[in-house]
């Protein structure tokens, strides 16, 4: 299996503080991470740094083959990211924004149709403003847009987050099929008892760098 | 890259259709700065035919202003600004895409500021061909500049006041050019207005060139 | 609501508002005979003064309608001070009244436009009480655009009536602008304590016209206030409806 | 026990959507309430219109004895609310957001320290702009914010969302405390399996109404 | 009702001290807005000392729009409305505390901007005390008014366009009182700049009462 996140003491700097501090890991294709770790220890950053939206200021990082030290724009087509807020343009109804995401990476239109039906938002919301849709509904509009993009390496910070229980489980199933179909998922949560349930591999971290690895090689 | 950056401007377009804010908001605010000015400048009135062009450019200037930062407003929204980073949609279509949009907007507000004008100010136009052209270069002018240092100030804290403060200098070339053009188009000036014309369109390309070039760096934060 | 102020109120028009609305047409009728035909021609602007006869009635109905406005705003704040959901009434009719208080404002810019081409020449002068008048106008313009946001409704008749206090400063600021700036505009020929400038059949004419305007004002006060409240009614209705089909929906996704 | 929340048929609305739709409840002092339901049930307009930023368009409210449709800016000054979002001023430092909220209650300034630490902040991160914490941190900060001001009752839209493991069972203890000394908690949570944990009674809510009540009389 | 007053005073000013907006943008900002109004205008320099009072108070409602678009961004960014919403501090108090400090700010502004103008349109000043006592009237009216609006809009979609649009109106008279007052005192005038001077305290005192009466359910959005 080929590396799709391959970082060697990688050091990041947000503002002056060191928020990786020489983070060594290998994701090989088809892994679903479930990244661990104290608040402030460093899952988002790391996330971000694997998007190339934190820049990497020492050590080595590869994502999906390019090396992000020479150019961290890449690799980002083939790459969905779910940060912590939605990236949602509240104005825009639910079906369009998802659409607009589509259209961007390509997809057909009757894909939008799809993701929203997959990720379990109703069609009685679908040309309503997001601006007025509850907050584990804008979570389901992001996760769709993510969907439609089908990346290759799905990068969730806190996916499960104000979702109910049963899109919570739906989103289980969505990644674990995602991940059959050859991506690779790093996702952080705080879910507690941290059922593992479809992570393949529990990383903890702890002050920016990796303190524990369920499945060090 | 033009499916892009048609992509990018129906977007755009459909924002600002749902939130009626360049037309509902921006223009009538345009229209009411021409009030005040007039009014701040004791509406004499013999002043205001000869400024009229000038003071139309200062009352784009704002209303622009305000279209640009609400472009970027809708781009750095709920963290908008990480999906706008991570877009598939390559950095020149992005550049363009929102160029263009604001390029529709501006024009919009143009279109109402200068009936504006022609009512409240009395003007006369001899040279309609010159106002033609120089009120689209600078609108080009005002977008493309608008999507640089949008996109540049985006990542920063407090947006609302930078923005316009990195903007107004490099704004104001465009705004002086545009008042001299307006001023022999309106035939209160006898100067070369077409120069000013064609300096507008030299500033609209250099700065479409930077932003074809540059804009896919312009976009990390850090 | 009772039941029978909901029948009645599918209606704007009851028979006593019908006579009145007859009423405003015969006085506009009226109107037009006595300052297009029998009142004189003013012997410095000629024909042009029979202009005067629409555009001075026309904004003293509009100052008016916004006194009206400020106080039925008065009333609202005070209702409703005692309990959130009282005082509609009072917000109806500030809302009408501002309608139409813009719409004359409206024609007496549009009038005075006209007037001025005949006389100044131009359409337009930077002068102190056009420009205020139109201030007047974009404020009050303000306030019928923040009535029609979407918000809570409550919330939103709180923001308008407040906004209607502020707004009528404006009112005395136009009316005064003569005597504070210098300015083109004729200086108030009607004023307390001060003997009327313009004398015999222009006079009365005018008083006349006043009237004329008055009623037909207080017509479309009437009928815009109970468009207003039905208007209420029908979003009640709906959402009664609203309510009622989420009620069923008993998975509970909306 | 007196009432603290007392709703009847209440009908609340956003924009001319029935958020609230006839909703039945009253919680009694010193109870620890957990809601939850589906996504866009109802849970965040419930709590904001038991703080008054709702209205009540019909039905009869009262929160603390105050009726909520005289005046419902009245109960304010006794309600601790903590929304989806942390309402953080980002360019104050930690301690002075939190001085600020402490002293606008009344309390005394060394309470600020003790509730910061009590929630978890860590003393190095006091004169951090709250700008560059961790989502975490940041909700940490705006519970430690929340708790400076000994609310009578406390109205927590998922509280636990984005905290570590560590952070929520502290954040349970803190709970627990108040609602010993006498204060009244409803929140609203997701966490599955719904570990009831400290709560009282469970109450699922459903297209604005009460479903079901665990604790019902 | 004095010490929450000063609290909210402290945090406003204290996020301001780590921001550094109101000095470190919009005073350059003013400054550069005196500047191009003076190219639009063609740097007339006769015509600027004549509509150096008016120029002025323009620019201090641009300025001023800003720092009160910003006090109110504090507010509502991360749903911070709804805490200052719930806040146990008086509706008064909250008022009075945000003007105040808006005051401050406003008042810092004016002061680089009359250096400004001192410098840029070589005025004389003939009246020191009308200046100051119209400067410090203009500068309470503006603060109050933008609280009042401020807040008003601050539940309400797209505020950093529909403040301006609902500002602009009410501080018109203002601009328009400032202006003449402006001009008695730098000689150019000799109307009574002493009545509009008071004009404009008539004006803050309306709105003071309405704020402290009425800034309790201003607060709520519904
Ligand atoms: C757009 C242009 C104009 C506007 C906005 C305007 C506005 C007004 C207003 C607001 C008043 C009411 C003053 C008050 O009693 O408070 C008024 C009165 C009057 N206007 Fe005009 N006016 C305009 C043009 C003209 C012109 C061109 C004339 C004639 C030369 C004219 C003649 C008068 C007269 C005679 C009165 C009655 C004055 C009085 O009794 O107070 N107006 N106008
Ligand atoms: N500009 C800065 N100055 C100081 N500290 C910073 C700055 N930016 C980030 N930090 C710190 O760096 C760490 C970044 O953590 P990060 O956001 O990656 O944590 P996380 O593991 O995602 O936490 P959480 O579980 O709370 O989301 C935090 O401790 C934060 O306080
Ligand atoms: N203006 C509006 N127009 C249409 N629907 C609206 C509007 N405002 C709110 N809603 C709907 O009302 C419901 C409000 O739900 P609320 O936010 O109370 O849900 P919740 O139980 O907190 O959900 P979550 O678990 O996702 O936070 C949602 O279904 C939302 O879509
Ligand atoms: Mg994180
Ligand atoms: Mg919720």
């Amino acid at each position: 299996m080929s590396a799709v996140v391959e970082f060697e003491k990688v050091v990041a700097v947000a503002g002056s503080f060191p928020v990786l501090t020489g983070l060594d890991l290998r994701v090989a294709q088809g892994e679903v991470i479930l990244l661990r770790g104290e608040n402030g220890a460093g899952k988002t950053s790391f996330l971000r740094s694997c998007a190339g939206l934190i820049s990497v200021s020492s050590g080595d990082a590869h994502v999906l083959g390019f090396d992000m030290r020479v150019d961290r724009r890449a690799p980002r087509r083939y790459i969905g990211l779910l940060g912590h807020e939605n990236n949602l343009y509240r104005d825009l109804w639910v079906r369009e924004h998802v659409e607009f995401r589509a259209a961007a990476v390509g997809a057909a239109e009757s894909d939008t149709d799809a993701a929203l039906l997959r990720v379990g938002v109703p069609k009685q919301l679908w040309s309503v403003p997001i601006g007025s849709l509850s907050a584990g509904q804008r979570r389901k509009v992001a996760i769709a847009s993510l969907v439609v993009g089908r990346p290759r390496l799905w990068l969730l910070d806190e996916p499960h987050a104000s979702l109910d229980s049963e899109s919570r489980e739906n989103l289980d199933v969505i990644l674990a099929e995602a991940s059959q179909l050859g991506a690779t998922i790093i996702f952080a949560s705080h879910e507690s008892p941290p059922t593992n349930g479809i992570a393949s591999r529990v990383i903890t971290m702890g002050g920016g760098r990796v303190l524990e690895d369920s499945g060090a090689s | 890259m033009l499916a892009e950056t048609l992509l990018v401007v129906r977007k755009d377009l459909r924002v600002e259709w749902r939130a009626k804010v360049a037309l509902g908001q921006v223009a009538p605010l345009a229209l009411l700065i021409l009030v005040v000015l007039a009014f701040a400048l004791d509406a004499n009135s013999s002043l205001l035919e000869l400024g009229a062009g000038g003071l139309y450019w200062v009352a784009v200037l704002y209303g622009g202003t305000l279209l640009i930062q609400r472009s970027f407003d809708v781009e750095t929204d709920d963290g908008n600004m990480d999906a706008f980073r991570m877009s598939a949609i390559g950095a020149p279509s992005l550049f363009l895409g929102k160029s263009l949009a604001l390029f529709v907007q501006i024009g919009l507000l143009e279109l109402v500021l200068g009936s504006g004008i022609a009512l409240l100010y009395n003007v006369r136009v001899t040279d309609w061909v010159l106002l033609f052209v120089a009120a689209v270069a600078g609108t080009v002018a005002f977008s493309v500049c608008g999507v640089l240092w949008g996109v540049m100030s985006a990542g920063l804290r407090v947006r609302a006041t930078l923005l316009p403060l990195l903007l107004v200098p490099v704004l104001a070339p465009i705004l002086l050019a545009g008042s001299r053009a307006f001023e022999t188009a309106l035939g209160v000036r006898a100067d070369a207005g077409w120069t000013w014309a064609s300096l507008m369109f030299v500033i609209a390309a250099i700065h479409t060139a930077i932003g074809l070039g540059a804009f896919g760096f312009l976009l990390e934060e850090g | 609501m009772t039941s029978t102020t909901r029948s009645n109120a599918k209606m704007t028009a009851t028979p006593a508002t019908r006579v009145l609305g007859v009423l405003a047409i015969a006085a506009t009728a009226l109107m037009a005979v006595l300052g297009l035909f029998i009142s004189p021609a003013d012997v410095i602007q000629g024909e042009a003064v029979r202009m005067l006869y629409l555009h001075v009635p026309s904004i003293w109905i509009a100052y008016g309608a916004f006194v009206l406005t400020s106080v039925s705003s008065i009333l609202f704040l005070r209702a409703r001070k005692r309990r959130e959901d009282q005082g509609r009434h009072y917000d109806r009719l500030a809302g009408s009244a501002a309608e139409v208080g813009v719409v004359f404002t409206g024609i007496t810019l549009i009038t005075g436009m006209l007037w001025g081409k005949v006389t100044w020449g131009t359409y337009w002068q930077w002068d102190a009480r056009l420009t205020t008048t139109i201030l007047l106008f974009v404020t009050y313009l303000g306030y019928l655009a923040l009535r029609r946001l979407p918000a809570d409704p409550m919330v939103r008749s709180q923001r308008a009536a407040v906004m209607a206090l502020i707004s009528f400063i404006n009112v005395p600021i136009v009316h005064y602008s003569v005597d504070w700036w210098r300015t083109l505009h004729q200086k108030a020929s009607l004023s307390v304590g001060r003997r009327p400038e313009i004398t015999g059949e222009m006079y009365w004419t005018l008083l006349y016209s006043t009237l004329a305007v008055t009623i037909v004002a207080t017509w479309l006060m009437i009928h815009r206030y109970r468009v207003i409240r039905l208007e209420e009614l029908r979003d009640e209705e709906a959402l009664a409806a609203l309510i009622s089909s989420r009620l069923k929906n008993d998975d509970g996704s909306n």
